[in-house]
């Protein structure tokens, strides 16, 4: 079968993205495929790599990398979305004149469009958030 | 159809919307804070109880564990499952509702 | 592209305490270039979300309220209003802003959006759809 | 002692644990979607009118305005203030609870 | 400095579902090193917070919540649960974490840290305050 | 009266970083006193350099800068929060082997205690928050 997942919240403050990502675990596990994983409104932050956790708690942004560059998973960050709340690739940097970036390796930058196509191409489109 | 919902009952109304709207046969899935919606001998116990005459309850061990809720203390007839009890849920029916 | 989807956006949440009403609405306008079939629910807190007369000015905040006007412009013409939730918040269809869209089929007439449907109602129409998305 | 309550009564427990909690001459002010909590003819309405008996209510005029919400909506006693009138509160009032 | 202030730390949410309970736990045992007047109360779904057993190893989350036990020794003692949100919960103090500390005042006599008050006792504790933070 | 303020979420997806502005605009203009704001959960997120809103929005970062520059605000950033988090200032980027920071101008970055101080020596501490 073939999920596609939303994320709605950023990385700690609301379990929303560990629940996606244990979700998105077993549904591999058991041999499903995952079209797409999109990140919206506070979803986006889970998108930047400059994040450092305590030492004895898990990374959240590292996990989804890893998970993504394993698996071949397509992340996808909001655009509107993260143009409020900061989260910029080299591309976006350039448009809107910012002297840097965050983006974390395995996301990328996209429009909503991307969520609705998820919504039509897939079998199934679960949604996490608070 | 699968219902989730991830909010406790005690602070958020998401449980009872659910509830009100899910038809007869569905599956709701408590999660995360959701699962405190399990619990038995609760002010919000009765509601659950009856919603089980016609749909069919299960909440997520691991955040049932995570909040250290062993099966004990809920309500006969949910039924607890892992996230792989999950993803079946998700494969089984054929569309879902997240009440977030 | 395959036979068309039917997406429901549920939106319960009120308009300007939280983006999830006004990143809910970028999504549903951006969905309407998809040509699924598309249509609205408001539920809970999200009624409050057609309330008339809404006017930021004095929060600083962006007032986002005349864009559910453009629905129409966009084909998303089917918005369900729960009656329980108006009737718990105290308030009446009247309340609302008087959303319209033009039938081409019927000589451009201008119809309400708006459609207030009890809850058994909303529930059938949520049990139709393939998508639930909920802002 | 000035309360604040930030979140709708229809959605959200805050505002029930706030009036449980706070003590009769204290001072509740609601501001963001906690302004819903002002609406007459509501159900919610009466936990309110109630209140008013023992505390005073105010609600913040800028985010009734941003919701729609005139003052001939509210229940009577309740009192609209401005951000000034929000300070005002917080300073005759020696202490401040938020409930978030 | 100037006399000691009285701070509340008031505990209402549930602690896995989000972050408020930890980070909140994180912003006690910091403060407890400005020898403040320093209690804790847990009121609502923050009564959850000190539930035996938790074990959070499934999610894949931190389990934070052995660290309620180390508020003993930054004398951090005094932990007010109100007995309605217990109540309303299907909880008994018999499911809250056994949480003590040792009164070197009294030869080092292990205390209970958890006192389980009323929605009145609360009330007034809450009253007596000088500066309230919700986690 | 002396006033501080603690600033518990992000901008945009909660109206708690507007009602705290909004505040501390009031009380600046009666004439009192804010002796910091403090921000912290995902309040951390206010204080990126990188965000780019819709044009015809307030620029929340911005404005918090601007009104950190015309009143000298003591706008702080709770470490621990920000490492979750990944707001970053040169300081933590060399700390924690980040290869770029993200801090607005007006803004620091320090330790929790900075809060409790501020409820210290505060007259009144007031919070905005989910």
């Amino acid at each position: 079968m073939k999920f596609s997942v939303m994320v709605n919240e950023g990385p700690y403050t609301h379990q929303a993205s560990d629940s996606a990502y244990q979700f998105i675990r077993a549904a591999l596990s058991a041999g499903h495929e995952i079209f797409r994983v999109f990140f919206y409104h506070d979803g986006v932050n889970n998108g930047t790599r400059l994040t450092t956790p305590p030492q004895d708690d898990r990374h959240i942004v590292n996990r989804w990398s890893e998970l993504a560059s394993e698996h071949d998973l397509d992340l996808v960050v909001c655009v509107a979305a993260a143009q409020r709340r900061g989260i910029v690739d080299p591309d976006e940097a350039k448009r809107n004149s910012k002297d840097g970036d965050n983006i974390a390796p395995g996301f990328r930058i996209s429009g909503l469009g991307q969520l609705i196509e998820a919504g039509i191409e897939s079998d199934r489109l679960l949604v996490f958030g608070d | 159809m699968l219902h989730t919902v991830n909010k406790s009952p005690f602070e958020s109304s998401s449980l009872k919307t659910c509830l009100s709207l899910a038809r007869s046969g569905s599956d709701v899935l408590l999660i995360e804070d959701g699962v405190y919606g399990a619990l038995a001998g609760s002010t919000h116990s009765p509601l659950v109880t009856e919603a089980l005459e016609a749909v069919r309850v299960y909440a997520l061990e691991p955040d049932l564990k995570a909040r250290g809720l062993s099966g004990d203390r809920l309500i006969p007839g949910i039924e607890v499952v892992g996230y792989d009890g999950f993803v079946d849920l998700a494969c089984t029916n054929d569309k879902i509702q997240n009440w977030l | 592209m395959s036979k068309a989807k039917k997406f429901m956006y549920i939106n319960r949440h009120a308009p300007c305490g939280t983006v999830y009403a006004v990143e809910g609405l970028e999504v549903v306008l951006i969905g309407a270039a998809f040509e699924q079939d598309v249509c609205m629910a408001f539920v809970g807190d999200g009624v409050f979300q057609l309330k008339q007369d809404q006017d930021t000015a004095d929060t600083g905040m962006k007032n986002f309220s005349p864009a559910y006007r453009a629905l129409g412009d966009y084909e998303v013409n089917r918005l369900y209003v729960e009656r329980e939730s108006l009737e718990e918040r105290g308030l009446t269809e009247d309340d609302l802003m008087p959303l319209t869209w033009e039938d081409e089929d019927d000589d451009w007439a201008e119809k309400p959006s708006i459609h207030i449907v009890d809850r058994a109602q909303l529930s059938d129409l949520i049990e139709e759809q393939d998508i639930l998305l909920n802002f």
